[in-house]
């Protein structure tokens, strides 16, 4: 079976390289004379993520078969490593540890007698466990660096804002009919002295024209009565028209003039303020 | 990417650049973008010809006080308000209640105003309404102090879509409504008549 | 400014849209422009028009995740590096390996990223990932201590110039070795391929 071990490049620095070779191609059995410069042991800790890592190293370096691991010169090697970052009193991970130990109930497993081939089926390769583990970290190992490899904002590209020029429009606030409403609900539950500021349909048109009535005599000045009313509007309208004039009346907002009998009627604002002309 | 060439790929980096950017770039800044310095002149003439080739889109290069931008062009701004999330401004509820009592029950007074509403009414209220040209005064009230009449404008009737006041929802309906709110213990035999808007 | 009557003008619309926009747009927020909804397909054919024009450009209409938007081309990225004063971080093989984890195999716990790599994740691996706007906690797994669940973001996609996860490279094929693993045909007999054992 093809391994995938050559698909990527190992990343690990030129250094690293040099310390492994130094102590040659895979060590078969524990070194009584090992010595790694401090210096280089902290590279090499830096430079593994990890007893995973460290162990996929040691087995590309060895070119070894994944599915098949020789495990007696594998935890050799890797019980180099760590005996050696123990050694320099480097603060070892405690995951080396334990993967150490693991490597060890491996290997003794694996002396075990085993049982005839072909009664097997629920017998499983002790390895298959570290197995499993290493593939899927070479696999995100690998999925890591594609991912670093496609283009990035900021690094390969950069998005696109264009200036917005905007107006100094304040944005108004909107109201609907729904919330004059609401406005006047509140009001009338909030006092319940509503009764006297009843208005209905037909007074709400009255007050419209009284408003009407007391723009056209904005000027200030007399206006002929006749004028204030335009007869197409139709008889209705006129006489709400003219309702709105006595309303004005009776609440003295405007003040009525009349020389003498049959005399033209003036209308004015009552005590209209020069500064509205 | 080999080194640009013509003038025209020049003009493909400056444009790249001056969209990428963030802030206005000087035409000094822009020659940094060359590893061989364009100089001052090549540059300020590729500007040139990228703002007159942006001359009819929605975006225009400006050249402001810190350098060069794109930008968007202002008759574009309404297109771009639909996408703004902000939530659009609201009036205050003293805003909303006074235009409420202007519209219905016009023209009145400031203290009419404040009888209704039973507070005082600040003058900002009033202010603002009448900014927005929703408000005005028509004449002035024959009492002491000659109080101001207010009223509401034709431009309140166009804004709120309305062809006259008589288009407001009537009140008597408001309040029918308010009391079948105000009232749902009542039961159903007691309700339906017209008569209980006394409250 | 009038109603855009002619798709060209609608064209100019939405490009001046995209160019604006702070984030990507998508098809539904591209209607909201108008006044009156151009409807998907029309502004799909337009969107795809536009990304034709900018084909040769330095800028270049993209399909992301959360829908389109302007952006440079790679190949312009080292002239305007030239104008950056800070590079964009690098990211060490712990975050990394930690985001490809939770980017292939989400929603995951820290829990389960440390029994993939091996060994304990820090906590500023995942503040890295998630200041970044990357990653996020998308809920919590019920077993003791409930931890949190870590996804990718919307973000992390636009950013990597992905519609979807799926457009993710695809693992290495080492997952079907994996399957294989599973099984229990390892035996030594099977394979005895010694000479590699012995270095």
């Amino acid at each position: 079976m093809n391994l995938p071990l050559e698909l990527v490049p190992v990343e690990t620095p030129a250094q690293l390289a040099a310390v492994a070779r130094l102590y040659g191609e895979p060590l078969m059995e524990f070194p009584k004379d090992l010595y790694i410069p401090p210096g280089a042991l902290e590279i090499i800790l830096d430079a593994f993520e990890g007893p995973l890592d460290l162990l996929l190293y040691l087995i590309r370096r060895a070119n070894l078969n994944v599915l098949d691991i020789p495990m007696a010169p594998l935890t050799a090697q890797y019980l180099v490593y760590v005996e050696a970052m123990r050694a320099s009193n480097l603060e070892l991970a405690a995951e080396y540890l334990l993967m150490a130990a693991m490597l060890l109930e491996i290997k003794s497993r694996l002396l075990l007698p085993r049982p005839a081939s072909g009664s097997s089926d629920d017998e499983v390769d002790p390895r298959a466990e570290l197995v499993r583990r290493l593939l899927e970290y070479e696999q995100t190992k690998l999925a890591a660096a594609k991912l670093d490899a496609m283009p990035r904002v900021d690094r390969d590209f950069e998005w696109v804002s264009v200036f917005v020029a905007e107006k100094l429009v304040e944005r108004q606030p909107e109201v609907s009919l729904h919330d004059l409403q609401h406005a006047w609900l509140r009001m009338v539950r909030k006092a319940r002295l509503t009764q006297h500021h009843r208005v209905d349909r037909e007074e709400l048109s009255v007050r419209e024209h009284m408003t009407a009535i007391m723009r056209k005599l904005q000027g200030g000045d007399f206006v002929v009565f006749d004028t204030l009313f335009d007869p197409s509007i139709g008889v209705p309208a006129l006489v709400v028209s003219f309702l709105a004039v006595l309303e004005l009346v009776k609440e003295r907002l405007v003040a009525c003039m009349q020389n003498e009998p049959f005399a033209p009627i003036y209308v004015k604002l009552n005590d209209a303020e020069t500064e509205l002309a | 990417m080999q080194k640009p060439s013509s003038p025209e790929a020049f003009k493909l980096v400056l444009e790249t650049a001056l969209f990428a950017a963030p802030v206005p770039l000087s035409v000094a800044r822009l020659r940094q973008l060359f590893e061989e310095d364009p100089g001052p002149d090549l540059v300020r003439r590729l500007l040139e010809e990228l703002r007159e080739m942006w001359s009819d889109r929605g975006i225009e290069l400006a050249q402001v006080a810190g350098g060069w931008r794109f930008r968007t062009r202002p008759e574009y701004q309404e297109y771009l308000d639909r996408l703004k999330e902000e939530r659009p401004p609201r009036y205050s509820r003293a805003v909303l209640e006074t235009l409420a009592i202007i519209a219905y029950r016009q023209p009145v007074t400031r203290g009419d105003i404040e009888e209704i509403r039973g507070v005082a009414v600040s003058t900002n209220v009033i202010k603002t309404l009448e900014s927005r040209g929703w408000v005005d005064v028509v004449g002035y009230r024959d009492q002491p102090g000659r109080p101001a009449l207010l009223a509401t404008t034709r431009r309140f009737l166009d804004d709120l879509g309305l062809r006259s006041l008589t288009e407001l929802p009537p009140l008597t309906e408001i309040e029918r409504i308010m009391d079948l709110v105000e009232l749902p213990q009542i039961g159903p035999a007691e309700t339906g008549d017209t008569e209980n808007t006394e409250g």
